[in-house]
């Protein structure tokens, strides 16, 4: 199996071990999720049209909760100097904790999606089917460059808010694509299929960048 | 441990040219120019903050020079021969949540090996169990020690850098492990080893280091409890 | 050298206070929003130029990591900081004409938005030069600038395609441009574009001594033996 | 009006307080400068 995968298996193992990014993202999400429903309590129509933002804002927060916590196992015992001297390629460390990260956003949007839709008694009028699109390509969309900004930021003084600094602006256009194309799933009014179109130039356009330059990231002391 | 081609001893195989190593204004490495010859073990000494660690990272290719070149089994390009290096450092750098074995399987595949044999028999190699089914963590310091070590043996390389690998391990253990240091040199590896204990490798390295304040002040065969006459 | 600066000095200011009469007296009122539509000869030429100075930064970046010159770093550097005072003047001159015209502080206008979020991008990237403690602050600080370079066509359709879905006022007005008018408004970013030059010259200036006052100290940390710095 | 010269007058603030500071910056450098290498 490939490196990439040898060292994702590897990441899930230690996640599933200890829990610990997993039940703090939990946790993080649950408190967005009420807080929001506490502070707006609004009709049907109303909730359509606004629910598209909360959700992914919530997942936003959580998501940066979990990207924080990419690197915390390789920092602990500079396991990154042991990879760094060995021949290993940088790139299959960087898919590998992406797609780690990939799998843990998923799982926690598959838990939080249904609150949401309990608390917002949401039903998409649009087809609803193109949701998880959005959601697959919208959650890489953040973990791509989540992942590289955290490897980034491990560089930096204030490492945990310097994640957030860096990823929120690039991702402004990956973010508003997401929301709009919820939004118009839910209300039905108009197709999202630009912003899916969007949201897939846009995976591809940062996944192929972050490749290219991981290697001067990690390498950097 | 099945024999890669080693270089002859008496061959240099690694040069280092007024080696400059600075962190913003603090100067680490002060112009280190120096040539070691394969299958020697060399002691490292000197007190905190002569540059020891800076100079072994820098060998290994962690840090990158400020000035100076380093040439490393012909090459100068260190990515080029990371085979041949293994690293370990004063941090374990090993998951301290999967036990010794898996770490080792996990590093091994980093080096495409992937029969399991090698990693017991290098753990067994450093005088620890295979099986044994404690996570890293709950290691005491002196296994800690012991299963880093075996990491950096495991792809079996020409160069071996190891910083502070007797610290917090009891005498009887250190003693073996400069054995197998000894024992490993014998066959033909280069051997860095820097040390605070100097004494546990006197009869065992071939050449004493001394480092003060970024620079190497003298190199002598002997083990002598302060930096000898120029070299 | 030195001699250049003052006489480039005077013939900028020169060309700006003659851009500022044309703008206020010269050029002609707008029929439907009147003498507040001035505000457009330093608006638009400001946001041009501040496109202009990332475009600088982006291929400046692109350059340092393909050959490490110094220099590139530091007109990356200077492109950004430069840049992001252009666009707060953008940032800062949009809702001022926005307010007396449509009555709101600020509208999703293509131009105004890009502007905004290229503003962030920028000063993210600032803000990890100042905070980053790596020896290699340069080689991220361009990764980081060329991410945001590829950032910005999709900022720019996904903002365009947002605005036909919430149809919002356009600051400006699009359409054609009265030939007077923009004239006037040639003029105003030929004189902003020098002042920007001067600027960027002398910041320029500023960071080259900034860093060989480092490496002469870092150079003299290194003769001197620390005993006596301790 | 009062909108227009608004707006023209943030934009020289803006640019002047800018180059305030590359003042402020070049003269702090100067100093550092002149003591280094009095110290020669």
């Amino acid at each position: 199996m490939s490196l990439t995968g040898v060292t994702l298996i590897k990441d899930l193992r230690l996640e599933w071990r200890s829990k610990d990014a997993i039940n703090s993202m939990l946790f993080f999400a649950l408190l967005v999720v009420v807080i929001f429903s506490f502070s707006f309590d609004p009709t049907a129509e109303e909730s359509r049209q606004i629910a598209g933002g909360l959700i992914w804002v919530a997942f936003l927060f959580a998501a940066v909760v979990a990207l924080n916590q990419t690197w915390a196992r390789e920092i602990r015992n500079q396991v990154l100097d042991a990879y760094r001297v060995s021949p290993a390629p940088a790139n299959s460390l960087f898919l590998a904790k992406a797609s780690g990260n990939f799998i843990f956003v998923l799982v926690l949007e598959a838990l939080m999606t249904p609150l949401f839709v309990v608390f917002y008694n949401l039903r998409a009028l649009g087809p609803a089917w193109q949701l998880p699109i959005v959601a697959l390509l919208g959650t890489w969309a953040l973990v791509v460059n989540g992942t590289f900004f955290a490897a980034m930021s491990l560089r930096t003084r204030s490492r945990e808010i310097m994640l957030p600094l860096l990823l929120f602006p690039i991702s402004l256009p990956a973010v508003l694509a997401m929301v709009e194309a919820t939004t118009s799933i839910l209300t039905g009014e108009y197709s999202a299929k630009f912003w899916i179109v969007l949201l897939a130039a846009y995976d591809l356009v940062f996944t192929t960048g972050c490749l290219l330059l991981f290697d001067i990231v990690l390498n950097a002391e | 441990m099945n024999a890669t081609p080693i270089a002859p001893a008496t061959t240099p195989i690694i040069t280092v040219t007024d080696l400059v190593k600075q962190f913003g204004r603090f100067a680490a490495l002060r112009g280190v120019s120096a040539t070691f010859n394969a299958g020697q073990m060399y002691a490292i000494l000197g007190d905190n903050g002569a540059g020891k660690t800076t100079l072994l990272r820098t060998l290994a290719g962690l840090n990158r020079p400020t000035r100076g070149s380093i040439t490393m089994l012909g090459s100068n390009n260190l990515r080029a021969v990371c085979r041949q290096v293994g690293y370990m450092a004063h941090p374990s750098l090993l998951y301290d949540e999967m036990t010794g074995m898996e770490n080792l399987h996990y590093f091994a595949r980093l080096y495409d090996i992937t029969d399991d044999q090698r990693c017991a028999s290098v753990i067994t190699a450093v005088g620890l169990d295979p099986d044994l089914a404690r996570p890293v963590g709950q290691y005491s310091q002196g296994m800690r020690q012991r299963m880093s070590l075996a990491r950096a043996l495991l792809n079996d390389p020409q160069i071996l850098l190891l910083d502070e690998p007797f610290s917090n391990v009891d005498l009887r253990s250190a003693r073996e492990m400069v054995l197998l240091l000894g024992k490993m040199r014998d066959n033909g590896k280069t051997i860095f080893v820097v040390t605070h204990q100097a004494f546990l490798l006197e009869g065992a390295a071939n050449e004493f280091v001394w480092m003060e304040e970024g620079k190497i002040v003298s190199r002598t065969s002997h083990y002598s409890p302060t930096p000898g006459e120029k070299p | 050298m030195k001699r250049v600066f003052p006489i480039l000095g005077l013939l900028t200011a020169g060309l700006l206070s003659y851009a500022l009469y044309l703008a206020l007296v010269v050029a002609p009122t707008e029929q439907t929003m009147g003498d507040v539509q001035r505000i457009f000869y330093y608006h638009v030429p400001s946001a041009w130029t501040a496109f202009l100075l990332f475009f600088v930064n982006f291929i400046a970046s692109v350059i340092y990591l393909l050959r490490r010159s110094p220099k590139a770093d530091i007109i990356a550097l200077v492109a950004a900081e430069v840049g992001v005072v252009f666009c707060t003047v953008v940032l800062v001159t949009g809702p001022i004409w926005a307010r007396p015209v449509w009555g709101i502080w600020w509208t999703w206008d293509l131009r105004l938005t890009l502007t905004l979020v290229l503003w962030l991008i920028y000063v993210s990237y600032l803000i990890l030069r100042r905070f980053s403690t790596s020896g290699q602050t340069p080689q991220l600080a361009a990764v980081l600038a060329i991410l945001g370079a590829l950032d910005v066509p999709l900022v720019y359709f996904s903002i365009w395609f947002f605005r036909t879905q919430h149809p919002q006022p356009v600051i400006g007005g699009g359409g054609s441009i009265d030939p007077r008018m923009m004239h006037v408004l040639l003029i105003n970013w030929a004189a902003f574009s020098c002042f920007a030059f001067l600027v960027f010259w002398s910041r320029y200036r500023l960071e080259v001594l900034k860093r060989e006052l480092e490496d002469t100290q870092a150079l003299e940390d290194l003769l001197e033996s620390p005993r006596s710095v301790r | 009006m009062t909108y227009l010269y608004a707006a023209y007058a943030a934009t020289w603030i803006i640019h002047i307080v800018y180059v305030g500071i590359l003042v402020g910056q070049y003269s702090k450098l100067r100093d550092e400068i002149k003591n280094l290498n009095e110290r020669k």
